[in-house]
């Protein structure tokens, strides 16, 4: 790091075995199946993709599962130019919220596809409404980034 | 409230990056709080702090660290983790319930040591859904700014025009980090880092210790001719995924509303004097006065171009510069709480408002896009 | 001292290894089960406070926002309370202050734990600074050890003697253990099984040792109207104390251990307990390690310095005895650190109101509850009776 | 990726790397330059009169400054040890080792650093060469680097 004063360089290094649970694991045999998967809360009656154990909002468990289209809206995003740590590409890259039809929460993505180095170019392409497309990748190894991104139509 | 709380001294240190270790540095900054004060570290009745682990420079069990350097041995005190408008909080609560007279509230964050807060924000991340996304709180906050822009009448200049009102009045505080005059074009012109979002948008990564003492009313007016009284608090937590939230509509309003019932403000445009806003990204400030109710929905913009948030405005906001000339992350809600209580006794310095300041709020978030908001009303 | 406050509810998870569910749904067991227990919802909740070991534990940094919908935290302020193995305590004190202050009348206290997803001893070196404690500190068993050595030296007994106090501990604990439904460890255990097993750090062996738990614990705090409005039969908070020493081990004296001390002494005097072995009928003691139970009944007053090895094989601190020391096996049977202190202050409320079930002490009618942490300087304890 | 242990349950696995890098000050700096030169400082508390090892800024129960350094003899008592047996990730020294408080003659408060320089293998062995009260000595590495283990260990004084 370099600073003008003395230091001492040191680093917090530990290991980690996160439990997936049966839904998140369910959600992740989907993906490699190439389907993503919601599913419905009894109560509000809601739609939320990634399925979830509980509705944050009402707190019940939820219901039926469903599989949920693969096309939706942008409803924002964001063009990253910079490496940041736990970048989930090397810059450019869209992340963006998307609201994936008849469903009732965002999903969080990438949008991609084209040629992301004129900014003009992409806000002509990447807009609040802008159709989009999941693209899948050719390995599917039951991960968020199965679905390479979402392309707009 | 049941009772009454005062802030009767506050002692601050420079946002720059410092070679001091660590420990000393806390020590020093309780040692003022306490001189200022006229007070014997055993005569503090309870210490609640503030500090996170990821940013305490590797040190895990922050507070088992800096405990005694704390002003803590043989203390019963505590230690709230993220936002120390929480530690400013439980040192209230710890003196209403009636067990203590005093407290010394302490915030500490030595940003030099840690890596870059988009590193270590990264890991509020699930491990399963958002963390592969690359989320972080710069990430979480370019999209929140898009969604503003592209609902409302609200332009990139406008969202520019905080850094250079708040940078400007960073200039007249001696304890703020950045300090440059820099101008709208200057801002529009630095890197689009994510898009909207622009570098000269983003606070620093600055050191912030910090510490205020805390009195109960009787114990107040035997320590200071100038209490700063509590009037109010509020704080509200919004839902974790990023997609289950409506980014426009945060829990702010629900922070803010508590607040102002609690303190009996109902036109908070008219009857605050000052406001001091956690404002890591630039447009974040316009959308909070949204929040607070300083101006309604949409009209952030429109706002800060009236004038109405500049130093001389009808409710100035960050004279001390704010989080974009100071971010001592973990801290940072106690240097609003801090500036606030210095612009009512009158003791901000060069930065004093030109006019009697009465009342104030501060204002502290933490979280992708403003997931936990909490508001405190001071005042005279 | 501010207004009365009340337990109205207890809940905790099954501990033990939860692999099976994500982090996230373990703290929803637990809000539910203590929703559950008293009768209350999400809606009845004016604050929320929580806490877990810190992040370096948790691989999640800041908590409280990925657990905000599992506590049903939305829409209400919050509070993140956290000092290391105590966190559980100071979880309870902040509920307790929040009630206390008048600012809340009803508030929901989570604390948590998922250790099989972290590495508790790479951890807990984290928690030593990298100039000098992160070279030896080895863990929390490398420094509650070298505690323990200490005591044992100190009053020039028979080291037979305090090993065989110790051993009994184990002994009877993890047997207790079989009649706590949530415990984690439950095992049928010889003196010798424990004297003879692995050394981990020396006098410690394995069954010496608490295990790493998964586990969630939820209380409800409540003022007195509310309690008395929505609970037949709350707890009350009648003492609290904390107290904290220097962070570098060796500062203060750890045998006579100041903090310990302090924090007993301060809830003593609220609690107008003047004779603790008479007055207690049952001690929730936060044993991690079987010594450090041994040298907390004589910081906390139970005996006098140097007889707590004698009394213990004399049987006085057993689930028979004339004051019960953690009759629900206690950290050394289930230790999901972050909630760790927290389920003594609920167990302790389960005893008082006699919902204890197996492990009820018959008639306990006042109890003491403890958490100690930091590096080895950190004691909160809180007692709770069954009469305001 | 996700994988499955023994009972069927489906995790990942993961590892947290974080950097940091911690100012040293004046205080830690000085101190270790003695340990470059074979010296161990504390400080002496101007009120309470206690020498503190490693040397502080403060005193913790005085909360005043202390700036008079005292230079410390390298021989003392063991006054608690521990011998670590086990092992786990990352650990920053191997085991078997000694953890110890070692009451420096001329300080009040005891430096905790390891007991070695001999055969740790047998736990008997360990008990008959160290116990409560023994007297050590510090034993220092030939390359010094202005580091706590410039101390190599403290070698029982037979």
């Amino acid at each position: 790091m370099g600073k003008n004063f003395e230091t001492l360089e040191h680093q917090v290094w530990l290991p980690y075995k996160f439990s997936v649970g049966p839904v998140f694991n369910r959600f992740f045999e989907g993906l490699k199946e190439g389907k993503i998967l919601g599913n419905r809360c009894p109560k509000c009656n809601k739609v939320l993709v990634p399925a979830r154990s509980f509705c944050p909002e009402c707190f019940v468990d939820m219901g039926d599962w469903e599989e949920v289209s693969q096309e939706g809206e942008v409803v924002t995003w964001a063009q990253a130019n910079y490496e940041f740590f736990g970048a989930p590409a090397e810059p450019p890259f869209i992340g963006a919220l998307i609201r994936l039809d008849h469903t009732d929460c965002n999903f969080l993505h990438l949008v991609g596809g084209f040629d992301l180095s004129d900014i003009d170019a992409v806000k002509s392409k990447v807009k609040s409404g802008a159709r989009v497309k999941a693209v899948w990748s050719d390995v599917k190894k039951g991960h968020m980034l199965d679905i390479k991104f979402f392309e707009p139509e | 409230m049941t009772g009454k709380v005062a802030i009767v001294e506050v002692a601050q240190s420079p946002g720059g990056e410092s070679g001091d270790n660590y420990l000393d540095q806390v020590y020093r900054i309780c040692k003022e709080v306490l001189d200022k004060a006229g007070m014997k570290r055993k005569d503090v009745g309870t210490v609640v702090s503030a500090s996170s682990d990821v940013f305490h420079g590797g040190v895990s069990c922050a507070n088992a660290y800096y405990w005694d350097a704390g002003a803590g041995f043989l203390k019963n005190g505590s230690r709230q983790d993220g936002e120390s408008l929480f530690a400013f909080y439980y040192g209230v609560l710890r003196i209403l319930s009636g067990h203590y007279d005093t407290a010394l509230i302490l915030g500490v964050c030595k940003g030099s040591e840690n890596p870059d807060n988009d590193m270590l924000t990264h890991f509020y991340t699930d491990p399963f859904y958002q963390r592969p996304l690359g989320m972080n709180e710069t990430f979480a906050a370019a999209l929140q700014m898009r969604q503003y822009l592209d609902k409302y009448d609200v332009t990139e200049e406008q969202c520019a025009q905080v850094v250079v009102k708040n940078l400007g009045n960073a200039l007249r505080n001696p304890y703020a980090h950045i300090r440059k005059r820099v101008s709208v074009e200057e801002v529009m012109a630095s890197k689009r880092i994510m898009d909207p979002l622009k570098q000269m948008e983003c606070a620093p990564k600055s050191e912030g210790f910090i510490a205020l003492l805390l009195a109960s009313e009787e114990k107040a007016l035997e320590l200071t001719a100038k209490p700063v009284w509590l009037k109010g608090y509020g704080a509200s937590m919004d839902t974790f995924y990023m997609g289950d939230r409506d980014l426009l509509s945060s829990q702010l309003t629900n922070a803010a509303k508590k607040a102002y019932s609690m303190a009996g403000i109902a036109d908070p445009k008219k009857e605050l004097d000052v406001a001091e806003i956690t404002e890591p990204y630039a447009f974040q400030e316009l959308l909070w006065y949204e929040g607070l109710g300083l101006c309604g929905q949409g009209e952030g913009g429109k706002f800060i171009e009236s004038g109405a948030t500049g130093i001389e405005g009808e409710v100035p906001v960050n004279p001390s510069g704010g989080v974009l000339a100071t971010n001592s992350y973990v801290s940072r809600g106690l240097y609003r709480v801090a500036e606030v209580a210095l612009q009512i006794r009158g003791q901000a310095g060069e930065r004093q408002l030109d006019k009697k300041v009465n009342t104030g709020l501060a204002h502290g978030t933490h979280g992708f896009a403003g997931q936990c908001h909490a508001v405190a009303i001071l005042g005279i | 001292m501010g207004r009365p406050v009340a337990i109205i509810g207890a809940g905790q998870t099954k501990h033990g290894n939860r692999s099976e569910i994500t982090y996230p749904d373990l703290v929803r067991e637990g809000v539910k089960s203590v929703f559950e227990d008293a009768g209350v919802g999400p809606d009845d909740i004016d604050g929320v406070v929580f806490g877990t070991m810190p992040s370096m534990m948790e691989g999640v940094a800041l908590t409280h926002f990925y657990f905000a919908d599992a506590l049903q935290a939305v829409g209400k302020p919050i509070l993140k309370s956290e000092t290391c193995g105590s966190t559980g305590m100071s979880l309870a004190l902040t509920g307790y202050y929040w009630v206390a202050s008048g600012m809340a009348d009803m508030v929901l206290v989570v604390g948590s734990e998922k250790m099989h997803e972290g590495d508790s001893q790479a951890t807990m070196t984290t928690v030593a600074e990298p100039f000098y404690l992160r070279y030896f500190i080895a863990g929390a068993p490398g420094i509650f050890s070298l505690q323990s050595k200490l005591w044992i030296d100190r009053y020039g007994l028979s080291e037979e003697l305090v090993r065989d106090a110790a051993a009994k501990i184990s002994v009877d604990h993890h047997n207790d253990a079989f009649d706590n439904p949530v415990a984690h460890i439950k095992k049928k255990l010889t003196m010798d099984d424990v004297k003879n097993s692995k050394v981990v750090v020396y006098p410690s062996r394995l069954w010496d040792i608490c295990p790493n738990s998964d586990g969630a614990c939820g209380v409800i705090f409540a003022s007195e109207e509310k309690a008395k409005k929505i609970c037949r039969n709350p707890a009350w908070v009648k003492g609290v104390g904390y107290s904290g020493e220097e962070y570098w081990f060796d500062d203060s004296d750890k045998v006579v251990w100041k903090s310990a001390i302090n924090a007993a002494k301060q809830a003593y005097k609220m609690a107008g307990i003047t004779n603790p072995i008479e007055e207690l009928d049952v001690a929730e003691i936060y044993n991690p390690f079987t010594y450090v139970e041994l040298l907390h009944y004589e910081c906390f007053g139970f005996c006098d310095f140097g007889k707590a090895s004698d009394l213990t094989l004399k049987g006085i601190f057993a689930r028979d005895g004339k004051l019960p020391c953690d009759p629900s096996g206690g950290v050394l049977c289930t230790n999901p650190i972050g909630a760790s202190g927290l389920i003594r202050v609920a167990e302790a409320a389960m005893q008082v109101t006699g919902k204890a079930g197996d492990h009820q002490i018959e008639d306990a009618k006042l109890g003491f509850a403890h958490a100690m942490g930091g590096a080895s300087q950190f004691n909160g304890v809180m007692i709770v009776g069954s009469e305001l | 990726m996700i994988k499955f242990d023994k009972k069927g349950n489906p995790f990942i696995e993961a590892e947290g790397i974080i950097p940091y890098e911690t100012a040293v000050g004046p205080t830690w700096h000085r101190f270790f330059e003695g340990f470059k030169e074979e010296r161990i400082y504390g400080t002496k508390c101007p009120k309470c009169n206690r020498v503190l090892v490693p040397a502080r800024t403060f005193c913790p129960r005085c909360f005043e400054d202390m700036e008079e350094w005292v230079e410390l003899h390298q021989e003392g008592r063991v006054k608690g040890w521990a011998l670590v047996d086990y092992e786990y990730f990352g650990m920053p020294t191997k085991p078997p080792f000694i953890f110890s408080v070692i009451g420096l003659e001329g300080a009040d408060c005891g430096l905790l650093h390891l007991i070695g320089g001999f055969d740790l293998s047998n736990l008997e062995t360990v008990r008959s060469r160290v116990k409560t009260g023994s007297r050590v000595r510090a034993v220092w590495e030939k390359e010094k680097r202005g580091h706590i283990m410039d101390i190599r260990y403290f070698a029982p004084i037979d």
